[in-house]
């Protein structure tokens, strides 16, 4: 099976990783911070050579920030979910502009919705929201009904 | 057109324009715009009615409001608002623009159109139906005829009252950006 | 010749959908451009995280307006597959029909705004005329024209109304019919051919590297479908075919958006022949208390415009801890329509915009 | 010396309500054609009506209006020098070559209004109206030339007067080429369907009169209409005989406005460059070859 094989290439050459095949055509893998850009230029050179998307989650419990690129391979079939944690104080993540031209969106909405910031990425300008003041709205800490009560006056609506 | 049609024609030609010739600004503000191109085309025809979309502001008289209004649309639609020449009429869309509809806990949308706009009627529902677009348009017709679709005068009057409410939200617009321009109203 | 910095929308007849885009414009050639999105933007995401997995189901639609049913498909999959549930056969068929009617609508609306743009206004008519079959037949299973919130974890709400099949299928003939009209009338127009042909090229290799998926993916030569590649719902089942051109231009990808309305024709009937009998879906536990194992999944299909995936994350309460959107839309409304615009001539801005299909609600979410 | 008086106020009406029936024609021919009722036929009226009667809230400056009186006068005068089925108030010996100048008025008044307006939308469709318009010029001048050597006249009433006689006389049949010609760059003329690039609102949202509303968007409606009249009256006079009175006059235009119609009903609009092309392409290739027939058969 072609995922346990990738499974075990990435064991072996990145240290401190983890990876897992959830079920057919899935395989998730855990890294440490360092080694995400080297991961993600191992994996373009091995076939998967599309970014779906770049996600990130708000692990507030944790205080801990986590990216995940999804990236998905034509000829093998095979999504791999690379994910790795970024801490919350201090959110800082290397760009992947370099390997992946097109991440540039999506670093940019990251940084405009979680407050994190690429190094490398030129053009970390607002996207959505037009003057916005207050904390990214998509960290968990951020509630966006007290928002609205303040911002709005709706007390009436909320239900 | 009968009798009194033309009775009504003779008396106040201005009118007659202004119902029969609803020009609507061809503006895109939410997912309500989805029934627009319907409304339009073969099967409800709108322009029987004589509603028009139209490339501009200064050439429209009728302002769909269609659906949600995030702030950065707010901006916009004021700026297209204060564009348009008198007497212009708003129509709000949907449910979203009455009080938020379903974005009501949404931290980028705005949940009262009225307050910063004046608006002369709603169409409620998410999609409201096309059948519901000529509801609207004949009610405004009855509207102007008995003078009630009075919005752009409202603006004039309580602009005060507007211009606090949109200040409020979109202090960075240059509307209110330079202090000179605030004075104004 | 001075640089005018010219404001292509939201307020302009050559924008289907609320978006912007900044052009520096010196004389009649885009020498920059900049994507202005953010006038949908409502905060999907966060807003998913604050109701229940059911309660979800209204907003999840309303990701597209133009597409609406892959985007329930999508979250109802999603929810599926972290809670384990099954859906039954009849309910597989009846989710492709749902998807294929959805993406026959989506390309009419397609054909009516690639018209427009044109300066076509008669074949925008007649399709957008035609685009109210399916419609009507879509207010028939749910009672809604536009938004249907009828794909449902476990399969489909209910199953199909008796009779439906046969209008189903009459309204397919009935497109069929019109397709040629089309062709006649707009596909083998010289002006269209001239006008598009050669504007706004992409390589397979840039359009991959860029992440373009979906329609504009096929019109560069890579035959790629999510439906072929990762089969989901009962598309393993049919015989289709996925059309491929090959320049990349403009033109490619009107073509390949036609030959797909076929196609689509195609699945609606195999699927409608051997629909099978049984369940359309499977129970629910109760939704109020419906907790979810903790857990995470990424699941994909093809929409109209390409591969939309969703990535939920479950913490096992009753409500996602966070859903993640990938929308075809997204990567092509912003760079790929950067790059494509410079040095295009503003009358060509609108249409390149169009023929990449472009829903500006799927960018700003 | 009375009745020239009345006709020269009686003309530019006739030819408004011409204009206007032909605009709301138009627009139910065209709804006819995408399977849509379509509006009244009064609807142009309507519209205009409800444009003289809106307020501006915004002054664009004295040479914004300015601009678009001079374009409506441009237009207005150019009616009254072309004959209408035996009525020609103002036509004396040399008014082609009068006519030809004052259709270039409309477009300086437009540009004026436009330059005024202070937007890139409305110079690049003032700038697209000017290429079009150079490139038009080329098959048309070379058709008038034509024309003028055939009948040895720059007057209209006297071409007119060379057409009378049975159909065989009329310039259709005598000047094929140029005819066709002129026909071919009627659109262009018109600035109809494939054509209609300087007020494109897809592309430029509505060029030239991105800035108009209200009282100037009904002179420049006022304008379009007379331009409308202008070019398919000039057509009628030049190659379909005129008219014996105003009637058959009027039936004529009407076919040719028609054929025009059909034709863009079915087509999307081209770019400025091909536009441009195709204007320097077959119509002046065809005009150039009829006035060399002309040149060497002579009468």
């Amino acid at each position: 099976m072609r995922e346990q094989d990738i499974k075990q290439m990435v064991e072996a050459n990145f240290q401190g990783s983890t990876a897992r095949v959830q079920k057919k055509g899935r395989i998730i893998v855990t890294l440490v911070k360092e080694s995400a850009p080297g991961a993600l230029i191992f994996f373009k050179a091995n076939g998967f050579d599309h970014l779906s998307a770049i996600s990130c989650t708000d692990w507030l419990k944790e205080d801990e920030f986590e990216l995940v690129y999804h990236l998905w391979s034509y000829t093998e079939r095979i999504h791999a979910m690379i994910k790795t944690r970024i801490p919350r104080s201090s959110p800082v993540a290397i760009s992947s502009i370099p390997v992946f031209e097109h991440a540039q969106t999506y670093e940019r909405e990251i940084h405009e919705m979680f407050g994190v910031n690429f190094e490398g990425n030129p053009r970390l300008i607002p996207m959505f929201l037009e003057n916005w003041q207050g904390p990214p709205p998509m960290r968990k800490d951020f509630n966006t009904r007290e928002h609205v009560k303040n911002a709005f006056g709706m007390e009436d609506n909320l239900r | 057109m009968d009798r009194e049609e033309i009775g009504k024609i003779i008396k106040s030609p201005s009118k007659w324009g202004q119902k029969y010739s609803l020009w609507a600004v061809y503006f895109c503000t939410g997912c309500g715009i989805i029934e627009i191109p319907p409304v339009l085309t073969s099967r409800w025809d709108a322009e029987r009615f004589g509603v028009m979309p139209m490339a501009t502001p200064r050439q429209g008289n009728m302002f769909l409001i269609t659906g949600y209004v995030s702030m950065k649309t707010l901006g916009a639609i004021i700026r297209t608002y204060d564009q348009m020449l008198d007497p212009k009429y708003v129509v709000g869309f949907g449910s979203c623009p009455i009080n938020g509809g379903m974005y009501w806990d949404s931290y980028n949308t705005i949940k009262e159109l009225d307050k910063y706009i004046p608006v002369d009627g709603w169409i409620a529902g998410c999609m409201p139906r096309p059948e519901a677009i000529f509801i609207a348009v004949t009610k405004l017709w009855m509207m102007i005829d008995n003078d009630a679709a009075t919005g752009y005068k409202r603006y004039k009057e309580n602009y005060q009252y507007y211009e606090r409410n949109q200040r409020e939200v979109l202090p960075h617009l240059p509307k209110f950006a330079k202090p000179e321009h605030a004075q104004i109203g | 010749m001075r640089e005018l910095e010219l404001y292509f929308g939201p307020q302009h007849v050559g924008m289907v959908g609320n978006f912007g885009i900044i052009l520096n414009v010196e004389g009649d050639t885009v020498v920059k451009a900049r994507s202005n999105p953010g006038y949908l933007h409502r905060g999907f995401e966060k807003l998913m995280e604050y109701r229940s997995y059911i309660q979800n189901f209204p907003l999840v639609c309303r990701i597209n307006v133009m597409d609406p049913d892959p985007n329930e498909m999508l979250y109802a999959m999603a929810v599926e597959d972290l809670a384990g549930l099954e859906v039954p056969p009849r309910g597989h068929y009846i989710r492709s029909i749902v998807l294929e009617m959805s993406r026959i609508s989506s390309h009419l609306f397609w054909i009516w705004g690639f018209g427009n743009l044109l300066g076509f206004d008669t074949i925008g008519q007649w399709a957008m005329g035609d685009r109210d079959y399916f419609l009507d037949l879509f207010e028939e299973l749910c009672g809604g024209r536009v938004y249907h919130i009828y794909i449902w974890p476990g399969g489909v709400r209910r199953d199909l109304p008796p009779g439906f099949a046969d209008r189903l299928c009459a309204a397919c003939d009935h497109l069929e019919e019109k397709i040629s009209d089309y062709d006649d009338l707009f596909f083998n127009n010289r002006i269209f051919a001239e006008r598009t042909q050669g504007v706004a090229p992409l390589t397979r290799e840039q359009a991959i590297s860029l992440g373009i998926t979906g329609t504009n993916l096929r019109a560069t030569g890579a035959g790629y479908d999510v439906r072929k590649d990762e089969p989901y719902a009962a598309y393993s089942e049919f015989k289709f075919d996925v059309p491929v051109m090959e320049d990349g231009d403009s033109y490619s990808r009107a073509i390949v958006i036609r030959l797909e309305l076929e196609q689509s024709i195609s699945i609606i009937r195999q699927a409608i022949a051997q629909l099978p009998d049984g369940p359309a879906w499977n129970k629910v536990p109760n939704p109020f208390k419906w907790n979810i194992n903790p857990g995470e999944t990424y699941v994909k299909i093809e929409s109209s415009r390409g591969e939309e995936g969703v990535y939920m994350v479950s913490d096992g309460s009753n409500k996602p801890y966070r859903v993640y959107f990938r929308t075809p839309s997204y990567p092509t409304g912003m760079l790929v329509l950067e790059r494509l615009l410079q040095g295009a001539s503003v009358s060509d801005v609108g249409h390149i915009m169009m023929s990449l299909n472009i829903a500006a609600p799927e960018i700003d979410r | 010396m009375i009745f020239q008086a009345i006709w020269i106020i009686v003309l530019p009406l006739a030819a408004f309500l011409i204009a206007v029936l032909f605009l709301g024609l138009s627009r139910k021919i065209l709804a006819r054609i995408q399977r849509r009722y379509g509006p009244p036929i009064y609807q142009p009226l309507i519209d205009v009506i409800k444009l003289v009667t809106q307020e501006e809230n915004i002054s664009h400056g004295p040479i914004f209006g300015f601009g678009m009186m001079l374009a409506l006068a441009g237009s207005i005068v150019t009616v009254l020098f072309i004959p209408a089925g035996g009525i020609h108030p103002l036509s004396s010996s040399g008014d082609l070559l009068v006519i030809i100048y004052l259709m270039l008025l409309s477009p300086l008044g437009m540009a004026l209004a436009a330059g005024a307006a202070h937007n890139p939308n409305a110079s690049m469709g003032v700038s697209r109206k000017f290429v079009l318009a150079l490139a038009y010029e080329v098959p048309f001048l070379l058709s008038l030339l034509a024309v003028m050597t055939y009948t040895k006249s720059t007057s209209l009433v006297e071409i007119i007067y060379s057409q009378q006689g049975s159909v065989v006389d009329w310039g259709l049949l005598r000047l094929s080429l140029p005819a066709i010609a002129t026909f071919l760059v009627l659109p262009v003329m018109l600035g109809i369907r494939p054509f209609d690039i300087a007020g494109a609102p897809q592309e430029i949202a509505s060029g030239p009169m991105v800035e108009l509303g209200g009282k100037y968007l009904a002179l420049a409606a006022l304008q379009g209409a007379f331009h409308t009249y202008v070019v398919v009256a000039l057509y009628v006079d030049l190659f379909l005989g005129g008219g014996a009175n105003f009637l058959t006059f009027f039936v004529k235009m009407l076919v040719i406005f028609l054929a025009g119609l059909l034709i863009s009903a079915v087509l999307p609009r081209v770019r400025i460059d091909q536009a441009l092309r195709y204007c320097l392409k077959w119509p002046s290739l065809i005009a150039l070859l009829g006035l060399i027939l002309v040149l060497l058969t002579g009468r």
